[in-house]
């Protein structure tokens, strides 16, 4: 960490950046706050450790009307967000001074609370110079540990890799982190009956309160004003009684990002009531690869995205009923 | 949601056409006196690609049981290529339609040109028969529209 | 069975609206239109005090907060002159004599007419729509005429077929005993003779003396340098009142999104003095 | 005072819904929310905090409020019915129950709100202590002891491990007792003191226990209104709604119309003052950043709703925005934030 604030610094004292886009230290040790420094002394409060789960390519939207370059952290994932930001002309390449950080996998508080170790006072083993084995908590109730692979967000499980799209330099060490298979969950979905499908989604969305926390923190959901905001559309709001609770907006949220999501899996991560909300986003990856061929958002800045492209030779829509 | 017994059903069908071939498949299946079934309702787009998957949505929330798109052949498109988009677009949605458990069969895409009133009649009939068959849309309604 | 006595108000509830008839619609200005409303059974919805507020809400269209221009001594009906500026507006702009709306209120506090305003020289300042407002407090005062002591009228607004109740003006007002009238436009226009120039610039022109109370209503810019003009000419704050608008959806003070610091203003205004004012929070 | 054994305690959930209705935290895809109680459902006493808090089962995410049809340019308005049957609210931890008190300050003055006063009316609350208080809690900060839960709640009740310590406290607690007296025998206080000793004894060692409200009230408002610290705060903030959702206390809402083909629809339904279209309208907006909604927020909290209610904190220390929030920011950095620049 002490690198990358070092390097952050220099940057700024040699005019390269304006401003560096980063984490802040939170006044616990598992809540981090993106933030933007302006001078050399904010940087003390820099973090960057486990707990920096937030993808900063969001915050490169508006940063890109700043004046000035900003210095951005991009992890690999981050960085497929920020390429197809890129393609969309959101962020603007001149801007940006990216330096891709390692990553060993991001950690979600929430599943260090499951495993039952509460009243947590601190963490150790979480920074990226640990070996991100083993977590050590101090607790009220004494002293806990915990397998960091156990308290890691579930989308680290299926990590696309480390590897990152774009950057200007690379600083820190990555560690594989995938141990499961990215489409499972679709897939074990589409081995249910109708019935059991629509049980499954009836129950997940029944809880969803309506934050707008998944388009809100999502790096492909970047319309200056979304279509659920509109005045003239019934569906802005949550409202009363639907035999499928917010099924329009979770399906046309998606929709909109399909072809263009990278699975960065901000959208589970945020969502107060865990929803998997990825799995809307990864059903459309999945069926995008099997119609239209292999294709992940973000892997580059240019070329076609398959929602704005065809061949003549597509599949016809009755594939859906046809397959069984 | 229980339909009554004695009340025979009559599904709801809301038919989107293209204006360049499909509206006048099916104006051509009228002026044919062929029949289609009166539960179908048009409504006219500039092009299928017109649709938006919400549009989709929207018709089975205010209590439509059965969608489907109608456009130019493939190659026909009065735009050039706005039904190759329409098609990867229907792909999706209704996959993910049958992803969450809506049933199969409740939408459909067919490429109707100006001069097929019969296939027009023939689809819609068919349609219509099968939505019949599905039964009302109970998934994907809103409950404050039922009644 | 329900035993308790919680329900026997309940068609009151202030978030439930009264059936109200347009009974007149007279096209004020180019886009402005004043329209009557009457309860469909005939007679005023409700009682009112000048400076209050009413929602009016097209079902499915949307509701709004507008000031009810006629003054509480018309016992007949109630007037509201609404511009047309947005989704609701422009529909209820379409509508014709005979229409219903629904109508709850009336809202917020008023001018403080039979308090702190009695017996005192009254100088109204408005622009454009925002006569509307004091438009009820005007009619109040002249209905009530040996209550206050003399009054001033500045009007002013962007041309002479965008000053709202002009024919008022002209025959009414401005032969009322111990009346001034002062209109102005913003542009030279053909066959207008009289003042051409902003509002706050014809204030400090007219310079009126300081023995006046001043209730000004207008376009936030217009408020904004009427005020400085009525300082440079002597008033105090405490001499000085506008009313406020601000995005409301319930009216009383409860759905939160009319605040200014903790001042609703569909509660705790829309009427507010200066002095109030300048202990708010700078966020209108 | 009273117990019941736990595994009586769905014979006790049997005997209030015969006769009335009984909302309860309840788990369901793997979270827990207040629901209604039903024989199948998972009932989960022991999940510290519910996601979304307990105001829902007095001002619901989203209620109507009439219908409006129109024949013939006649328009009727129908207003929906108010509660009538009583009901009970099942293990409402100290912060909600105070939530509910912040809330009854803004609906039930004048004017009341009748669908609200319905709700409280029908109401009973039956308050649970919090055993095991978590990292994010600061609910004695604002006064409220989670060990002993009482304010307008009707009983106050303890988990004992193997019983159910059961206290009513007001008269419609006592009614609520004796309906179910059958299922109860007679306890006495010094378990439950004992329990109280060591949730103290945890809740002095939480992290937020020693949070400083000092600046903060009614009066504090230029000073923090015009503070530089906001434009640092709010920079992360995503504009998202979880935090007004998962609050106790957060009371905005919205009043919109649904055509539902047979008349017009209008209901209520929460509202949050970070969304940019909170305070639009058609000439325009008066709190245009985002900057403007943050401070809103935190104002309200904790200046604007105590100069309107005696000094009363619009925050019960629940710490759910704590837990929530996507970004990680919340009531207390605000708070340390502040007091850090009086330092």
């Amino acid at each position: 960490m002490q690198e990358l604030i070092t390097r952050a610094k220099e940057l700024l004292e040699n005019g390269t950046v304006s401003r560096v886009l980063g984490w802040k230290v939170g006044d616990m040790p598992y809540n981090p706050e993106p933030a933007f420094f302006d001078s050399a002394d904010t940087l003390d409060n820099f973090v960057y450790n486990g707990f920096c789960g937030a993808n900063l390519s969001k915050y490169m939207i508006e940063a890109s009307t700043l004046e000035g370059k900003t210095l951005v952290f991009l992890k690999p994932c981050d960085t497929y967000s920020f390429n197809q930001l890129l393609h969309e002309h959101r962020v603007d390449r001149d801007k940006a001074y990216i330096i891709g950080v390692g990553c060993k996998g991001k950690l979600d508080i929430d599943m260090i609370k499951a495993q039952g170790i509460k009243g947590i006072k601190d963490i150790k083993g979480a920074e990226m110079s640990d070996a991100c084995d083993t977590l050590t908590i101090d607790t009220i109730y004494g002293e806990k540990s915990c397998a960091y692979s156990k308290a890691m967000l579930a989308r680290c499980h299926v990590c696309k890799g480390k590897e990152h799209k774009i950057y200007d330099e690379l600083i820190g060490e990555s560690k594989d982190t995938q141990d499961q298979e990215r489409f499972a969950g679709v897939e074990y979905i589409e081995s249910m009956t109708p019935e059991e499908k629509f049980e499954f989604f009836r129950n997940e969305l029944s809880k969803c309160i309506r934050c707008n926390a998944c388009r809100n923190v999502c790096p492909a959901c970047s319309c200056r004003k979304c279509v659920f905001d509109s005045n003239k559309f019934d569906s802005a709001q949550k409202a009363n009684v639907d035999s499928f609770e917010e099924k329009m907006f979770h399906i046309i949220r998606a929709f909109h990002v399909a072809g263009r999501c990278t699975d960065c899996g901000e959208c589970s991560r945020v969502c107060p009531q865990g929803i998997p909300l990825h799995l809307f986003n990864r059903k459309f990856i999945k069926d995008i690869n099997e119609f239209y061929g292999d294709f992940s958002a973000g892997e580059t800045a240019d070329g076609d995205r398959p929602l704005t492209s065809f061949t003549f030779e597509d599949v016809e829509p009755s594939i859906v009923s046809e397959r069984g | 949601m229980s339909i009554n017994q004695n009340e025979e059903f009559r599904p709801k069908i809301v038919a989107f056409c293209c204006n360049w071939c499909s509206y006048a498949g099916a104006d051509l299946a009228g002026s044919s006196r062929l029949a289609y079934p009166a539960d179908v309702k048009i409504i006219r787009v500039p092009c299928s690609c017109r649709v938006n998957p919400m549009f989709i949505l929207r018709a089975f929330e205010k209590g439509a049981d059965g969608v489907i798109l109608c456009g130019c052949h493939p190659g026909d498109c009065h735009y050039s290529t706005g039904n190759y988009y329409a098609r990867r677009r229907m792909t999706l949605l209704f996959s993910m339609l049958d992803f969450i458990g809506v049933e199969n069969g409740r939408t459909r895409v067919e490429w109707v040109s100006a001069a097929e009133g019969v296939k027009f009649s023939t689809t819609m009939n068919d349609f219509v028969a099968k939505i019949h068959k599905l039964g009302k849309n109970v998934r994907l309604g809103d409950l404050r529209c039922k009644n | 069975m329900c035993e308790c006595n919680c329900h026997e108000n309940y068609n009151l509830d202030t978030l439930i609206p009264k059936v109200g008839i347009i009974t007149g619609i007279t096209q004020e200005t180019p886009d402005v239109k004043t329209f009557r409303v009457n309860a469909p059974q005939g007679g005023k919805l409700f009682e009112h005090m000048p400076g209050q507020c009413a929602m009016l809400c097209a079902p499915g269209i949307s509701e709004a907060m507008f000031s009810i221009t006629s003054s509480p001594t018309n016992k007949e009906y109630q007037e509201f002159s609404i511009k047309k500026c947005g989704e609701l507006t422009s529909y209820l702009h379409d509508l014709q004599v005979g229409d219903e709306i629904t109508v709850r209120g009336p809202y917020g506090n008023n001018f403080p007419v039979d308090t702190e305003l009695k017996g005192k020289n009254l100088l109204f300042i408005a622009g454009g729509i925002g006569l509307a407002p004091l438009r009820s407090v005007i009619n109040y005062v002249l209905d009530n005429r040996e209550d206050y002591g003399t009054v001033d009228i500045l009007y002013g607004s962007r041309s002479a077929d965008d000053l709202v109740k002009l024919e008022e003006i002209q025959t009414e007002w401005a032969n009322a005993e111990n009346v001034n009238v002062h209109l102005t436009i913003d542009r030279e226009q053909e066959g207008w003779d009289g003042h051409v120039g902003f509002v706050p610039s014809y204030l400090k022109e007219l310079n009126f003396t300081t023995d006046k109370t001043a209730l000004v209503c207008g376009p936030p810019i217009m408020i904004k340098f009427v005020l400085q003009g009525l300082k440079e000419l002597g008033f105090t704050n405490e001499q000085i009142y506008t009313t406020f608008e601000l995005r409301m959806k319930c009216g009383v003070g409860k759905c939160g999104r009319c605040n200014i610091g903790s001042k609703y203003v569909c509660k705790d205004g829309p009427v507010f003095r200066f002095d109030e004012i300048e202990k708010l929070p700078d966020e209108y | 005072m009273y117990k019941i054994a736990k595994e009586n305690l769905s014979a006790l959930f049997r005997k209030i819904s015969e006769t009335m209705g009984l909302y309860l935290p309840i788990s369901s895809a793997g979270q827990t929310n207040f629901g209604a109680w039903a024989e199948d459902a998972d009932v989960d006493l022991t999940t510290l905090k519910t996601v979304k808090s307990a105001k829902d089962t007095f001002f619901p995410q989203s209620e109507n409020l009439y219908t409006c049809t129109t024949e013939d340019k006649k328009i009727t308005v129908t207003p929906e019915k108010l509660q009538e049957e009583d009901f009970v609210v099942f293990g409402m931890k100290g912060c909600d129950v105070q939530g509910i008190e912040v809330l009854d300050r803004v609906f039930l003055s004048e004017p009341v709100d009748s669908f609200y006063a319905a709700r409280r009316n029908h109401g009973t609350i039956v308050a649970l202590a919090c055993n095991e208080p978590e990292n994010s809690c600061f609910c004695n900060v604002f006064g409220i002891d989670c060990a002993d839960p009482k304010g307008i709640a009707d009983v106050a009740t303890w988990d004992m491990g193997d019983f159910l310590y059961w206290n009513p406290i007001t008269e419609k607690g006592e009614k609520l007792t004796a309906y179910l007296s059958d299922l109860f025998e007679g306890a006495d206080d010094t378990a439950v003191d004992e329990l109280k000793n060591s949730i103290h004894n945890i809740v002095d060692k939480l992290p937020y226990s020693d949070l400083s409200l000092e600046g903060w009230g009614g009066d504090a408002l230029d000073e923090k209104f015009n503070s530089p610290i906001w434009e640092e705060l709010y920079k992360p903030c995503l504009a998202c709604g979880t935090c007004t959702f998962v609050c106790p206390t957060c009371q905005c809402y919205d009043i919109k119309d649904y055509n539902t083909g047979n008349g017009v629809q209008r209901y209520r339904c929460w509202d949050s003052c970070m969304y940019s279209d909170f305070t639009m309208m058609a000439h325009g907006n008066n709190r245009t950043s985002q900057m403007q909604r943050y401070r809103q927020r935190f104002m309200h909290k904790l200046v604007y709703y105590p100069a309107n209610n005696d000094g009363v904190f619009s925050c019960v220390g629940c710490g759910r925005c704590v837990d929530k929030c996507p970004s990680s920011l919340n009531i207390v950095k605000v708070i340390k934030a502040f007091s850090k620049e009086a330092k």
